[in-house]
């Protein structure tokens, strides 16, 4: 029996043999090559200092990211979901964000985690076991990672519906008003509350972007099963903008990204941004990519780095020395020990505690079974029972 | 002091908790100018506007999923399910969502969200349109499950539910909705929320109901009564928490219980109640918990609802059988 | 407090104030006068003598809808779902399938299940509540009516995935070739399921037409709550071909229906079919549409009665004589007793049958559930108890 | 004969029933190329094709809506639901269609679709891979639930569910996929779906469990036995419809009782295994019917997660109680 289905476009076709270079529609600002380049619609319009920030943030990123990766593998970490190969689409949705706009994450948004200011080791808990999510989502507008694929695209709708409510969308106050990032993977974009939450957006022409990280995969799914068309395309049966981003590229996935935001802000409803990317690593670090896609692929995908690019901007226009270099170097030092040493020492929960977080007001019933196990765990130290 | 139905009271009750905070909203389908297909939104678009009060897009999911990111803004969402059959496309935001968020932030964040199912069946209706759905939810721990009975309950249940920061699923009796009056005195005060309540006392069983089957035994126990037995009703009213402690001095003084729901009996809200009974009151036990409720089919077409639903018939079969034990 | 919503368009302006025309998109072949016109795309193929029957099926299906709503009325039905003004939308497709077609109805499509020779009392046993589906769906290839709404999309869809794996799609083989039609309203199209099927269609390329009946509401709510585009062009976002006809014209529905279905059992995969009518009618027999909308608007769409203009078309080009129009209310009438008096006649379901349908192979657990409440019925006749 | 994983049980069980009958598709997300991510369906795809091991895209209601229509074909969909936790987004699709058609159709339409899913904790896992949502597909009626405990039952189960012409809620214990190996003696005939079993006999206490916890059970039971406690140990296997036959027979024998699961123990199995023996055998019960379970609080975190799961000194706790009562 024959491996290939016999229904069914050939999706190869569909997407032509390489579509690595996400098509004619993909917004770029900067080539693989580091080299800028216009584009009719958007435009970059910071200065080098910002590139050099974002470069500094992306490598930052990686770090973090190699530094979990490595805990994991030692043991310190149960999971990490690496965001290797998309550090461009999140530094650069994430540090078009205001301090007022609120971001909701799905798993996988270390870089945007930091562009909120979180402490990466806070990232670690969740992936630890230690917590499950620990940081307040009003510290830094920034929600608790979300595993049920899709539920946070709703939340972030009827976050922005608030916001409406609340009178701080298309003020004209720029220190005021405020946008909704819902963060989401290809995979994603099948789940109905995904659907949904585009819908409900346009009803209420909610201050929501829709940010997508099309990575390619979802877990060994190609993003052909999720959609015959660019996914970015999806926003038009909704009737609101989408847009494709190069997602390796900071410089236009930034541009794209600000430009939705600000049309949310200004009370113009949602935007789907498309960033169009790549995931290098395994979909986490249980996961083994060998048994579903071919290493050339990876290959193409690494002469788009999204670091390298934004290095050899700098270093051929000469914006950078080698100091700038080594300092970062040193900073992602600093940190990966931070973490490695953060991470060790995160506290471990206490299985009393969680009695106490199911509700915001307790019940006898609640009290009363965290009473019985504790006498029970007593007993053990008093007795040394059983 | 005015006579009112328990859709006036829900209406009343909302309205209320409306005018007390303005972070109070309202959503759901047709909830708006139709005032929800029971009425029981009836004129709160007129009064607080388009903004306040949400006709929602025909998807439940939605619903919830947009309620919650609402509640993360400081609102507090009060969410119509048109009928108990449809809240299960909400299922996942409501289970895993819903329920979890507290949880999953030690604490940080809180979701003051109320969930408003119209259940139970009786009012010869198609498919989907009454399910008991209560046992599943009592069953997820980080929601909160209550059950009104009666007019004057559900006025002040309501605006309890909305002010608990925790999410509750809201259960209506639906066919006692424009059924029996009752005089509404706004100038007591409210037994609390989360507690169960002795509705007549007895002393040779405990009978207990919640929701649609309060009323039914209350009838079951008037007519015992006439046989000279003595029945002390429980309206439970919260069913998660559980408030057993009154359910358990009872059963201490009659001996026996008997447990009714239309829900299906099978791992319904009867066998949870049933167990801890037991647990509790071992040996005062005279007989062991009967359990009186909907059969372990889907809900059958309405033409013979009234035979699968628990009537008086059947809670006085299952007292008997108590009883004769 | 002002009832108009500060936020999101002015939906009025972005339909137009009376969109009661459907836009330039609106594929129509006979217009309300009754006079027939061209379409670029689509044609009507049949003769003068399909019309006529297209007429008697119009007209039977709206005695059917008012004998059943007469019913309710009476108290013979506990609630009617009333078709009023989708007679054409539901005749145009229902004729446009073939034998081996599959359909997947809402609860409102008498008019396909008149086309599907459902006998019309069978679909009064759910309304008057004897059952829940009173024919067998592989007769006549018409699945029960569905309630949850949007469920059935998804059903659809899985049979035409099954369709494919059965050979049966794409052969050239016109008697073979067989597609699914999934019929569901504008408000459905807010449901993740029905999004969900869009995506699973175009994934997999299944032969299934999407036939959504825009009649402008769902229940209370108007169809700019759902989407704040045409409704048709959903499908662009999904990477299928969406298409607006006019839903009270029965040659443009036929003739598009036939069109997508043809596609389908091709094996060119799916099509959205929006058939834009209007809700004559209440929601249900329980509904009050005063409290919701104006009565004007009920006036502009009366004028556009689909079986008006096809009466006026027979008539003005001298089709038909009198005794055609008398023949058919003569049938019409028999069918109205048929009706009548086989509601009355429906029996009457048997409590103790339902436990033999929960479970395709019983189970000892209900069968002695069975046998416990037999012997407890049994006991009120032979002893009288309680 | 081989000895095999409960993995290797369930893929070579569901191979031999793709061989046996063309009907049977298998579907679900990454089940094709990567054969799920415990590797339960490696190699089917390759084997039978695209057409039958189909991948789909990442929506659960989308994936048992479709395999409804499947059903409605004359196909018996065996869908892969990743994890416990993400059967929510397909409830309404499983309890309002997948359950009811049979019933909505009197009989006409049969539904043989087989639901896997991996359930239950203690691997580790971040939130929503640790869940035990079986009460609430058994409280559900037109669905029938089961769970396997060993490898040799999963290699039987798992053919006996697909050929079952009802929709079976197939749960896996996910943390034995790579545990216990035990040998696989094909030749013998496989003891019936529906039914529990006796694996380790005793007199003093019936102790129940199914899924993970019978090997929970199991290690108890010896751990008793070492302090001369004869502990009877039942494998539920079947949740709905309950097979208590053999459950009465023993509990008549020891005389008390003891359900454990992961699952909260509010509203979970063993409230309703509680009640029915309490029903069936009050007075042959020396104490009330205990149960251990998960606590009422969601899932926690998985540093403490074996602390929250029932473990032997839990299971030994509520035997001793039991005991001592
Ligand atoms: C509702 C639900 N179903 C299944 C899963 C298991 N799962 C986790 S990640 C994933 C793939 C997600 O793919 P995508 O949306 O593209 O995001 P990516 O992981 O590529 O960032 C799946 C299927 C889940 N978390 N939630
Ligand atoms: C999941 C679900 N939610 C709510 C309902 C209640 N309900 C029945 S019909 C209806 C409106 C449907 O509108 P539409 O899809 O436009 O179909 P129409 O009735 O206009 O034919 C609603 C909300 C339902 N049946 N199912
Ligand atoms: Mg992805
Ligand atoms: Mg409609």
């Amino acid at each position: 029996m024959s491996e290939q289905s016999n229904f069914g476009p050939d999706l190869g076709e569909v997407f032509g043999p390489n579509h690595a270079d996400g098509g004619p529609e993909l917004v770029q600002l900067l080539t693989p090559e580091g080299e800028r380049v216009e584009h009719p619609e958007f435009s970059f319009d910071l200065g080098d200092e910002a590139i050099k920030g974002f470069y500094r943030d992306m490598v930052l990123t990686r770090r973090i990211d190699t530094e979990a990766t490595a805990l994991q593998r030692h043991g310190e970490l149960g999971i990490w979901a690496q965001l290797l190969g998309q550090e461009a689409a999140q530094i650069g949705s994430g540090r078009a964000l205001r301090t007022q706009d609120f971001v909701f994450p799905t798993y996988r948004e270390h870089g945007v985690a930091w562009c909120r200011d979180i402490d990466p080791l806070r990232l670690l808990g969740l992936f630890r076991g230690v917590d499950q999510g620990g940081w307040d989502p009003d510290d830094g507008n920034f929600g608790l990672y979300t595993i049920v694929i899709g539920a946070q695209t709703l939340h972030a709708t009827g976050y922005a519906m608030g916001l409406q409510r609340d009178g701080v969308v298309g003020t004209g106050d720029q220190d005021r008003d405020a946008a909704v990032v819902a963060y989401f993977g290809d995979g994603a974009s099948s789940q109905g509350d995904v659907n949904e939450a585009f819908i409900f957006a346009a009803s209420y022409n909610a201050p929501v972007v829709f940010f997508c990280q099309n990575n390619q995969w979802a877990i060994s799914e190609p993003i052909e099963r999720q959609t015959r068309i660019p996914l970015y395309q999806r926003a038009l049966g909704f009737g609101f903008p989408g847009v494709r981003v190069d997602g390796n590229d900071v410089l236009a996935t930034y541009a794209v990204s600000q430009a939705a935001l600000q049309r949310a802000r200004e009370g113009q409803g949602p935007t789907l941004v498309e960033a169009y990317t790549y995931r290098m690593g395994a979909h986490t670090t249980t996961d083994d990519p060998t048994r579903y896609r071919l290493s050339e692929d990876l290959e193409t995908w690494k002469l788009k780095d999204p670091i390298q690019r934004v290095k050899a901007y700098l270093t051929r226009n000469g914006l950078v020395d080698q100091a700038f270099f080594d300092e970062i170097e040193t900073e992602a030092e600093r940190l990966g020990e931070h973490l490695r040493e953060g991470c060790r020492a995160l506290p471990e929960p206490r299985v009393l505690d969680i009695f106490d977080y199911v509700y915001a007001e307790d019940t006898p019933e609640l009290a009363e079974q965290k009473a019985g196990f504790a006498a029970y765990l007593d007993s053990f130290e008093t007795t040394g029972a059983h | 002091m005015a006579k009112i139905t328990l859709a006036k009271g829900l209406n009343a009750g909302i309205r209320k908790a409306m005018e007390n905070d303005p972070k109070v909203l309202v959503m759901g389908e047709d909830v708006g100018k139709l005032g929800g297909v029971f009425r029981i939104t009836d004129g709160l678009q007129k009064d607080f506007g388009e903004d306040r009060v949400i006709d929602s897009p025909l998807a439940e999911s939605g619903i919830l999923g947009t309620a919650v990111g609402m509640a993360m803004r400081g609102y507090r969402p009060v969410c119509e399910i048109q009928f108990d059959g449809f809240v299960y496309p909400a299922y996942d935001q409501i289970v895993s969502q819903v329920a979890k968020i507290h949880f999953r932030s030690q604490g940080k964040v809180t979701m003051p969200i109320v969930v408003r199912i119209p259940f139970g069946g009786g009012i010869g209706a198609v498919e989907h349109h009454s399910e008991s759905p209560e046992a599943q939810f009592a069953h997820t721990p980080g929601l909160k499950v209550v059950a009104c009975s009666n007019p004057v309950d559900g006025y002040w249940m309501i605006q309890q539910a909305i002010a608990c920061d925790d999410p509750v699923i809201f259960l209506e009796p639906k066919r006692q909705y424009h059924a029996d009056k009752a005089e509404l005195d706004e100038s007591t005060t409210p037994q609390p929320l989360f507690t169960s309540r002795v509705v007549r006392e007895g002393s040779d069983l405990t009978l207990l109901a919640y929701g649609p089957m309060v009323k039914t035994a209350m009838a079951s126990a008037e007519a015992a009564a006439t046989e000279g037995k003595s029945i002390e009703v429980i309206d439970l009213r919260t069913l998660s928490p559980l408030d057993l402690a009154p359910v358990f001095a009872s059963v201490r003084k009659t001996g026996r219980a008997v447990v009714a729901h239309e829900a299906h009996v099978n791992l319904g809200m009867g066998a949870e109640v049933a167990s801890r009974i037991t647990e509790a009151c071992f040996y005062s036990l005279e007989s062991p918990v009967l359990r009186v409720g909907g059969f372990d089919t889907p809900y059958p077409p309405s033409r013979i609802e009234e035979q699968w639903l628990p009537d008086l018939d059947r809670v006085l079969d299952a007292v008997d059988r108590s009883l004769a034990f």
